[in-house]
């Protein structure tokens, strides 16, 4: 297993060099920030000034390699929206994010496992058909339209339920949360079907069966962990898509995450900071990346035996 | 309960704001930046001299009186008794540090460009109570320039720029939660008079509807820029907000060079049509750029009538003497820059059609949008309409003649030289000589030249819950005075 | 004469029968329609005693052993007869009140020793489910018992071999285990589906010797199905060979397999290569097995048989008596004697 | 696309037969007509798929056809065809808005799913199938798109260049070409240890034959409900990118832009965001109802379900129904 | 159906006169790495005839298949040589390779995986023309070479458009055997090909393959558990223990004097069905289990179970015994210290 994580992390350090390269080029395509930070009455004298104090009057391969130097030293630079440590602000930001993409994703597998199983374990029954309907809607709702309805409907109607913000109770989280979760939730419940209809069909099954096992049994005992492995890969790319980009959840219901950090740096063209949390996301995802695969070790004896090799 | 939310609970004590976004930063230098003043003037710093939304006539502040010792230097008196929220007591020689960080520094201050240019200004504390300040060349508003560089104490790192400043006004920043929540305090040793609200908490929603839930659910008891499609419900009110849209024809790219085009253009637009279906009827209709109260503006220019036929004829002219009136014209605007924009480009670009222009909408986001606005313009794009909003705080049509109207001005595409000429002259004007100059100009601009087709005076809608009094002004936008928020109920706090 | 006339249940039999099976008649829904796969099969096994089902490949043995243990495919339905264990039909019975019989009544061993192991269980867990579901047993308690069985069928060291996995078995191994989870409750019935098919023939051995020993032990009946004319010799008291979904001949072992009373039966104990030359042709029989969907309405075995007449077009024949205890389903059984 | 692969598979089956006996397997559509929410599914997509073929032609210039004193009309059944679903803020009829943006939409979606489907599907099974080095540079590659913050592409593709339909396309594509990659890398690696595989190679059948004979056709039921899931992610991102401004640029509207422009008159003009929403999932809800029922009806080992009467589909059959898988 | 023949001629030089269809040599080939590393196959020797049937024997597990897809060319031996007329098959690229393909085809052990449950049962049999387009090149003569081959395994023409599932074991793995036969080939690997069958058709395809070698003269390699088939089919009998061959020879030899005590065991344990003489041969019962591949005893592997093991057995490799191959005619050779029956013709 030590090998294997270790061989893993180091496959990894590649694409997470590439990512890193990639946003700091793609970046710079995307036009210098001075216009954005001087007034629009700003003199050239004054841009050339900002841009020199800024650094970005160097050449793209200079400017990198005085980013790789500060890198290697742990210092990703300021932000030069608010003046802060870019990686300060992405430190701050990242919890927020991660506790939404951890509940949510939490209570998605454990939804969809329990609703795909029950929908897979007679397919084409009522309980199969509405399972379906309904998951394949969730999972094609547009999130901020749902977002925005829960505000209205459960925070201002019926009066349940904060509108937004992260202070306060758990009440604070149900509504960021289902949003959140209505799509992950779709998908899951199909990808959990899916696996699940065919893993039932397996010949274990049948043995289970023979032996008297109850429809719970064979489903949670027998026939889930052999089902999980593409729910697993699945649920770690829709974690990927949510550590990314919960902008929509961030921005409407005022949570300072990574998503809504990483998308004004974007369109603030704050480079220190993007980079910063780009650096911070792909990091995470590739951790993302091996915990799936640890996963899979953890529920397959046969994916972890092969491991070492 | 689940009522509180997240500005926390309404206990009449705390003055709740909700805004559009959080302030990147409370450096007061920075304070001319929209989201960063509407925390920061007038409630934790102060300048020497404030402007009178109204009125457009300059008020003491922290100075109490001032006046032009020669043709370059100006002298303040400032006031006493006056203490920092740090307890020390405000001096001229605290005036003229916080003049010279913001004007001289190298800290590339926003207010620095913003108002003063590239020119230095000479600050000199002649006593405790005596600034002088000298410019280059005579500078007829200087006071009304110094109004926006905001007063902070000498112990002020001069050469980074502060997250949390401290200043001399009402309310002093207690803490700042990143990314959720910024507190003010009430400052209790205020020279003036003391806020209704002890405590003050501003959160920030992108999304206007939930900041309108916010207030409908008591959340908030303040919430900026709602929706107009808000503007029927008693808990809002609207206020204009010194901005002034318009459509800048790039006059030197076929066909807008030729100015029956640009003329008709102006013709075609349905102003009262998008304000009172697009702007909730907050706006008024247009035909310069700057909206009244502000130093130049012309009483006499009225907005021009829509007259599609007339329009259409002057297209039609213009295509007859070989103007290629089908070349097809970009309308650049930029995402979020009032309520409603993306159907206001929509609308224009439908009315710009239908007199026979080709017409393509491009939305592009506020990096994008910045390069087609400023100089240098971009090249080989074809010829461009950009929808400007033009905001008019500073109230003197100097800032706008400068910028949008003389030939190479930052903002301009082109100009002619009689205007560049009058442009300059008028600068150097005072009083009602400077007033009628500039109205002229802007007169001059609608007759000869043509480079905007106004749209409207905008207006800002603000949430108020009705547990609270307010009366938002002009400067409400940029300037929100938590010390003129009082209590609905007298008495209660 | 219809094909639904012989899925009727008869009246019930004695009790000492560990399985009866009356008339099961199993119908398939294929894309081209519904064909009768299974069509009014029935014997019947006391316990002790061994039953050989045997027949050609897709006659509808595995079919028939899925419905006694209600493990059928959703494909296929049963449409008619009688599976009756300890007196009750297990056709009629509600989805609990089965699983209540499945394991300590009736239980059933497969051929595919490869997949029918749950891959990411321990086998040890899997051995001992049978006692958690059925006596209610703790882990620990269920674990013990599972090492028991592991020792019982020759699993060495089965205490560390317990913890392991499925793939870290052979595949005689893993045979063994199954029918060490099937025996775990000491079952009335223990239908073996080809249980050593894939398996050398020193496995083969072994594990036919541990299901003698087991049956001998627990005096199970056991119903064998398998293609082995050679082990149906060996180890099975009574046979039944089945053709085309039906009953072509039944009675004990050495009878039939000495005196064949069906041609199909002679037909294929005939190909036996045993005693075949090399390079002599092996005497197989000629043809393929009629299509479900296509089964004749005379004879099911009339377009391979040697001695085939026009009656045998016209008219199924019945199974019937042959001799004390044997039935065949041949107008003209009389005839092959006489070979 | 889906009809397209079943009438190839159709094909196959009309081939010449050779016994009378057999009766030939039921045709595609009767089988459709055996799953009635595949045939709902299917009548939809068709409307959608018609009228983003015809609606152009149909409503004219109905859907730029500006008003601004019909401003926020409710549907209503006195305003005539173009007023049935209630008009936009610029007074323009929702319903001719529709029509047009499902030619947009489709026109922005399709391509783009079926680019990343192709190319992703493509690289993913070649790796899969190879194993070894090529499998795990393929994958490198799609855990670097992966980790990319796609807006970040998007900002910058569409700033560099211009928001072109064509550019949406190509970046929507780009950003979902892992999932299949990876999806069809995953069966592909599967796949090429099976045992029909080692047939075909004892043939000698090359690499790529192999990988589009016995691969592909197992692996496409996967992918195409990917797909359909992708679809509608598409659309949802197009509607983002619209509401960053870089979208679909007016005056071509596309569902995913309506519903970004209406949102803020949820309140007040539902129709005006919750129609296009609505057609969205309409759209992909019967997409994957089609692509379950397709994956079915493709595989001759599950095709017997379609033909089962209904009744016994479910749970009343003689088998326990928990015997059901 | 012969007229292709001809031209199948292996190219590449001869040496020694005529060499063998196939010979394998000192084939190894193991798996995984490190201390998961399992050898499938130790140094394998076969030969194989123009024309002959080599059966092979042996426990479960022992590397049969392995060696039928080395042999196949699916896996790429460790050490060890494998000739097909003197010619290296893993040294072939493209035209030559193709046409040896062609001339060696596989039935595989397993007919539920090795058919693709997508394709109807003509498109399986006719899938090699579809690299090998010039065997069968019109489209007509295909079908009716399909209906062909389908009656020649004994299954009706109008199978040919049912798929996998709708048939049941036996009935794939002929749809298996008849897609091997459409190549015309030289040699068939024959992995467990009639276990699934029930006896009446297992005779019925032994007939067609034993027909097909008299008529076409084609090669089987047959891979079977049945003694009795193996006995039947084939010219020389290989015995494999745990990836080694530990005892080959002419059929009647190998059956009626086994030499090796796991062959002797392995013939005892075959039923019978005449049970008057499964009476008479007393069954030689092996004690303990199969070793783990991954831990293959010392010396002689097959120690562990063997009766007649000695000391010397744990320490020291044991001798080839028997009649050598180059000693024409019968050759009888075992790996054994104490071989059961003695005829050394070096003696
Ligand atoms: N899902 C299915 N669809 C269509 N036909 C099927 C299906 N399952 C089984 N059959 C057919 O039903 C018949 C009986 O099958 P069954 O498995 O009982 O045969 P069997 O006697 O066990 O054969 P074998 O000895 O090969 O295992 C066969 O003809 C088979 O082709
Ligand atoms: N690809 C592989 N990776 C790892 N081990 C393998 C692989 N293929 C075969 N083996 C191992 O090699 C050994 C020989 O396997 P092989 O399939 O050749 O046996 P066999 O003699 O054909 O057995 P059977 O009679 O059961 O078919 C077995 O222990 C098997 O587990
Ligand atoms: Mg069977
Ligand atoms: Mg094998």
């Amino acid at each position: 297993m030590a090998t294997f994580l270790r061989k893993r992390i180091l496959s990894s350090a590649i694409p997470l060099v590439c990512v890193v390269l990639g946003v700091f080029f793609l970046a710079r395509m995307t036009g210098n920030p001075v216009d954005l930070y001087l007034p629009l009455s700003a003199t050239p004298e004054q841009r050339a000034e900002f841009s020199a104090a800024q650094g970005f009057d160097l050449s793209v391969p200079a400017q990198l390699w005085n980013y790789l130097v500060d890198a290697a030293h742990l210092d990703f630079g300021t932000s030069l929206r608010t003046g802060q440590s870019a990686t300060e602000m992405v430190l701050d930001a990242f919890p927020v994010t991660l506790q939404l993409a951890g509940v949510t994703m939490l209570l998605a597998i454990t939804g969809a496992v329990l609703i795909g199983s029950l929908a897979a374990y007679r397919p084409n029954s009522p309980v199969d058909r509405i399972a379906s309907l309904l998951s394949m809607t969730a999972a094609s709702i547009p999130d901020f339209w749902f977002a925005i309805m829960g505000v209205l409907v459960f925070g201002v109607s019926l009066n349940l339920l904060p509108t937004s913000g992260i202070f306060g109770g758990p009440e604070v989280w149900v509504l960021p949360i289902a949003t959140l979760l209505i799509r992950p939730f779709g998908v899951l419940v199909q990808v959990v079907r899916g696996s699940m209809v065919s893993a039932l069909s397996a010949p274990y099954v049948k043995i289970a069966r023979s032996k008297g096992a109850t429809p719970c049994r064979v489903i949670f005992g027998h026939a889930l962990r052999n089902a999980v492995t593409p729910v697993l890969t699945v649920a770690g790319d829709l974690t990927v898509g949510l550590v990314n980009g919960a902008v929509i959840v961030e921005t409407i219901f005022g949570w300072p995450g990574i998503g809504k950090l990483m998308i004004d740096s974007i369109l603030q063209r704050d480079f220190a900071v993007l980079q910063a949390a780009v650096l911070m996301t792909a990091v995470t995802i590739f951790a993302l990346n091996i915990l799936v695969d640890v996963c899979h070790a953890l529920t397959d004896p046969r994916v972890r035996e092969a491991a070492p090799a | 309960g689940s009522a509180a939310g997240d500005a926390g609970r309404a206990d009449g004590r705390t003055l709740r704001v909700v805004l559009t976004q959080e302030p990147p930063t409370l450096e007061p230098c920075e304070a001319s930046l929209t989201a960063t003043g509407v925390v920061v003037r007038s409630n934790i710093t102060e300048p020497l001299v404030e402007r009178d939304p109204d009125s457009g006539e300059l008020h003491p502040l922290l100075a109490t009186g001032w006046k032009q010792t020669d043709d370059r230097t100006w002298t303040f008196d400032t006031r006493e008794g006056v203490t920092f929220q740090n307890g020390e007591p405000f001096t001229a020689g605290d005036a003229a540090f916080s003049i010279d960080r913001a004007v001289n520094s190298d800290l590339a201050c926003n207010v620095e460009g913003y108002v003063f240019g590239d020119n230095d200004l000479q600050v000199k504390a002649e006593s405790d109570t005596r600034l002088t300040v000298t410019t280059e060349q005579p500078d007829p508003i200087l006071p009304l320039r110094l109004s926006f560089v905001e007063i902070v104490p000498r112990t002020t790192d001069p050469e980074t720029k502060v997250r949390i400043p401290m200043g001399t006004g009402p309310y002093a920043v207690s803490s700042w939660q990143p990314g959720a929540a910024i507190n003010l305090s009430r400052y209790d040793d205020y020279w003036g008079d003391a806020p209704d609200f002890s405590r003050a908490r501003y959160v920030w929603r992108s999304d206007a509807s939930v900041r309108a839930a916010m207030i409908d659910k008591r959340e908030a008891e303040i919430a900026v820029a709602l929706d107009p499609i808000e503007a029927e419900k008693d808990t809002t009110v609207a206020y204009p907000n010194n901005e002034t849209t318009a459509l800048r024809l790039d006059g030197r790219e076929a066909p807008l060079d030729d100015i029956r085009v640009r003329r008709a253009v102006d013709l075609a637009l349905d102003r009262d049509g998008i304000i009172d279906a697009l702007l909730g009827g907050l706006a008024e209709p247009a035909g310069q750029l700057v909206p009244p109260g502000v130093v130049g503006h012309n009483q006499e220019t009225e907005p021009t009538r829509q007259n599609v036929e007339r329009a259409k004829a002057m297209i039609e002219e213009a295509a007859a003497d070989g103007v290629p009136v089908d070349r097809q014209i970009t309308l650049v605007a930029r995402n979020g820059m009032f309520a409603g924009v993306s159907e206001t480009a929509e609308a224009l670009q439908y009315q710009m059609q239908r007199i026979g222009l080709n017409v393509k909408v491009r939305m592009a986001d506020t990096a994008t949008q910045l390069q087609y606005q400023l100089r240098p313009l971009p090249k080989n794009v074809g010829p461009i309409a950009l929808l400007i909003m033009h905001g008019n705080q500073a109230g003197d049509a100097a800032f706008t003649t400068s910028q949008y109207l003389l030939s190479d001005g930052p903002q301009s595409t082109f100009g002619t030289e009689e205007l560049d000429r009058r442009i300059a002259d008028a600068g150097a004007l005072f009083g009602e000589q400077r007033q009628k100059a500039f109205a002229g100009l802007l007169a001059e601009q609608n007759r000869s030249v043509v480079q905007y087709a106004h749209l409207a005076h905008m207006s800002g809608l603000l949430g108020l819950s009705p547990s609270i009094r307010y009366e938002p002004n002009s400067a409400t936008g940029d300037e929100m005075r938590l010390a003129e928020v009082g209590s609905a109920k007298a008495g209660q706090h | 004469m219809t094909t639904t006339s012989a899925c009727a249940p008869s009246a019930p039999s004695a009790a000492d029968l560990a399985l009866d099976v009356e008339g099961l008649c199993v119908d398939l829904s294929t894309a081209s329609g519904t064909v009768r796969a299974v069509d009014g099969v029935g014997f019947s096994v006391r316990r002790g005693r061994t039953l050989a089902l045997l027949g050609e490949s897709g006659c509808g043995k595995s079919m028939t052993a899925l419905s006694v243990v209600g493990l059928l495919d959703p494909a296929a339905e049963v449409t008619g007869g009688a599976v009756r264990v300890r007196g009750r039909d297990t056709l009629r019975l509600s989805p609990a009140e089965r699983r209540k019989l499945a394991g300590p009544v009736l239980s059933i061993v497969f051929q595919d020793a490869l997949t029918a192991l749950n891959p990411v269980q321990p086998v040890g867990r899997q051995i001992g489910e049978p006692f958690r579901i059925h006596r209610g047993l703790s882990r620990r308690e269920a674990h013990e018992k599972a090492i028991e069985l592991m020792t019982r069928v020759g699993i060495p060291e089965p205490r560390q071999r317990a913890k392991s996995y499925p793939h870290q078995f052979s595949g005689g191994m893993r045979q063994r285990l199954l029918i060490a989870m099937a025996v775990a409750l000491d079952p009335d019935v223990l239908i073996a589906d080809e249980p050593t098919t894939a398996l050398d023939v020193t496995v083969q051995a072994q594990i036919m010797r541990l299901l003698r020993d087991l049956q001998d032990e627990r005096n199970m009946a056991v119903v064998l199905i398998t293609h082995d004319l050679a082990v149906v010799a060996q180890r099975a008291d009574d046979v039944v060979v089945m053709y085309a979904g039906t009953v072509v001949e039944k009675g004990t072992a050495r009878e039939v397999f000495s005196a064949p009373r069906h041609p199909y039966t002679r037909g294929l104990l005939d190909s036996v290569p045993e005693d075949a030359v090399r390079g002599q042709p092996l005497p197989a029989v000629p043809g393929s097995p009629p299509e479900l969907s296509a089964v004749p309405s005379g004879c099911v075995f009339q377009a391979r048989c040697p001695l085939v007449r026009e009656r045998c077009v016209r008219e199924r024949p019945s199974l019937r008596a042959t001799g004390a205890g044997r039935s065949a389903a041949c107008h003209f059984s009389e005839e092959l004697d006489r070979d | 696309m889906t009809e397209e692969a079943l009438s190839a598979a159709d094909g196959r089956e009309d081939a010449p037969e050779s016994a009378p006996a057999r009766k030939s397997p039921p045709r595609w559509w009767r089988l459709l007509g055996r799953d009635r929410a595949a045939a709902v599914g299917a009548v939809i997509l068709a409307v959608v798929l018609l009228a983003a073929l015809f609606g152009r032609p149909f409503i004219g210039d109905h859907a730029q056809r500006q008003d601004l004193d019909a401003s926020l009309r409710a549907p209503s059944l006195s305003d005539g065809f173009y007023g049935l679903l209630g008009t936009d803020v610029l007074g323009r009829s929702v319903l001719a808005r529709l029509i047009d943006a499902a030619a947009t939409t489709l026109s922005v979606a399709v391509p783009a799913v079926l680019c990343s489907l192709v190319v992703g599907s493509a690289i993913g099974l070649w790796a899969g199938y190879h194993g070894g080095r090529r499998e795990s540079v393929a994958m490198r590659v799609a855990d670097v798109i992966l980790s990319f913050p796609s807006l970040l592409i998007a900002v910058v593709v569409l700033y560099v260049f211009s928001p072109s339909a064509l550019n949406i396309v190509l970046i929507l594509a780009v950003a979902r070409i892992p999932v299949y990659l990876r999806t069809s890398r995953a069966e592909a690696a599967e796949l090429r240890s099976r045992l029909f595989v080692d047939a075909a190679r004892t043939f000698g059948t090359p690499s790529r034959h192999i990988i589009y004979r016995h691969i592909l056709p197992i692996a496409l039921p996967t992918l195409l409900t990917v797909a359909t899931l992708d679809f509608c992610f598409v659309m949802l991102t197009e509607s983002s990118l619209s509401f960053l401004g870089i979208g679909i640029q007016p005056p071509d509207v596309s569902w995913g832009l309506m519903v970004a422009q209406g949102r803020q008159y949820l309140q007040t003009a539902w129709w005006i965001t919750v129609l296009p929403g609505l057609a969205i999932v309409l759209t992909t809800v019967s997409a994957t109802v089609l692509a379950a029922w397709a994956r079915i009806a493709t595989d001759p080992a599950q095709r017997w379900r379609l033909t089962l009467p209904r009744k016994r589909r479910g749970a009343s059959a003689a088998v326990p129904p928990e015997m059901i898988p | 159906m012969t007229e292709s023949r001809t031209t199948t001629e292996a190219p590449g030089p001869r040496t020694e006169g005529h060499p063998p269809l196939l010979e394998v040599r000192g084939v190894t080939k193991s798996f995984g790495s490190g201390r998961r590393r399992l050898t499938a196959l130790d140094g394998v020797d076969v030969r194989l005839g123009r024309g002959e049937t080599l059966g092979l024997v042996g426990e479960s597990g022992c590397g049969k298949s392995t060696l039928a897809r080395v042999l196949l060319g699916l896996e790429r031996p460790d050490a060890g040589t494998v000739r097909y007329d003197g010619v290296d098959p893993f040294a072939l690229r493209g035209k030559e390779l193709l046409n040896w393909r062609r001339r060696v085809q596989m039935v595989f052990q397993d007919p539920f995986a090795s058919l693709n449950a997508r394709m109807s049962a003509a498109d399986l049999i006719g899938e090699p023309w579809r690299t090998h387009r010039d065997v069968v090149p019109d489209a007509r003569d295909r079908e009716k070479r399909i209906r062909e081959l389908l009656s020649l395994v004994g299954l009706r023409e109008s199978d040919a458009h049912r798929y996998p599932n709708e048939f049941s074991g036996g009935q794939r793995q002929r749809i298996g055997i008849a897609r091997a036969l459409a190549l015309d080939p030289d040699l068939i690997v024959c992995d467990e090909p009639v276990s699934a069958l029930d006896l009446s058709v297992q005779a019925q395809v032994l007939n067609v393959l034993a027909e097909l070698q008299s008529r076409l003269g084609v090669a089987y390699v047959f891979i079977s558990h049945d003694l009795s088939v193996v006995r039947y089919i084939s010219d020389r009998v290989t015995v494999m223990y745990l990836g080694k061959v530990i005892e080959h020879g002419g059929t009647e030899e190998v059956f009626d004097r086994p030499q090796h005590p796991y062959t002797a065991a392995l013939m005892s344990a075959a039923p019978v069905l005449d049970a008057s003489r499964a009476a008479h041969g007393q069954e030689i019962r092996l004690k303990g289990e199969i070793p783990s591949p991954f831990d293959i005893p010392s010396g002689c592997r097959f120690r562990t179970r063997c009766w007649r093991a000695e000391d010397m057995c744990a320490t020291e490799a044991p001798p080839t015994v028997g009649r050598e191959p180059e000693d024409a005619g019968d050759d009888h050779t075992a790996l054994c210290h104490f071989p059961l029956e003695v005829r050394s013709a070096r003696a």
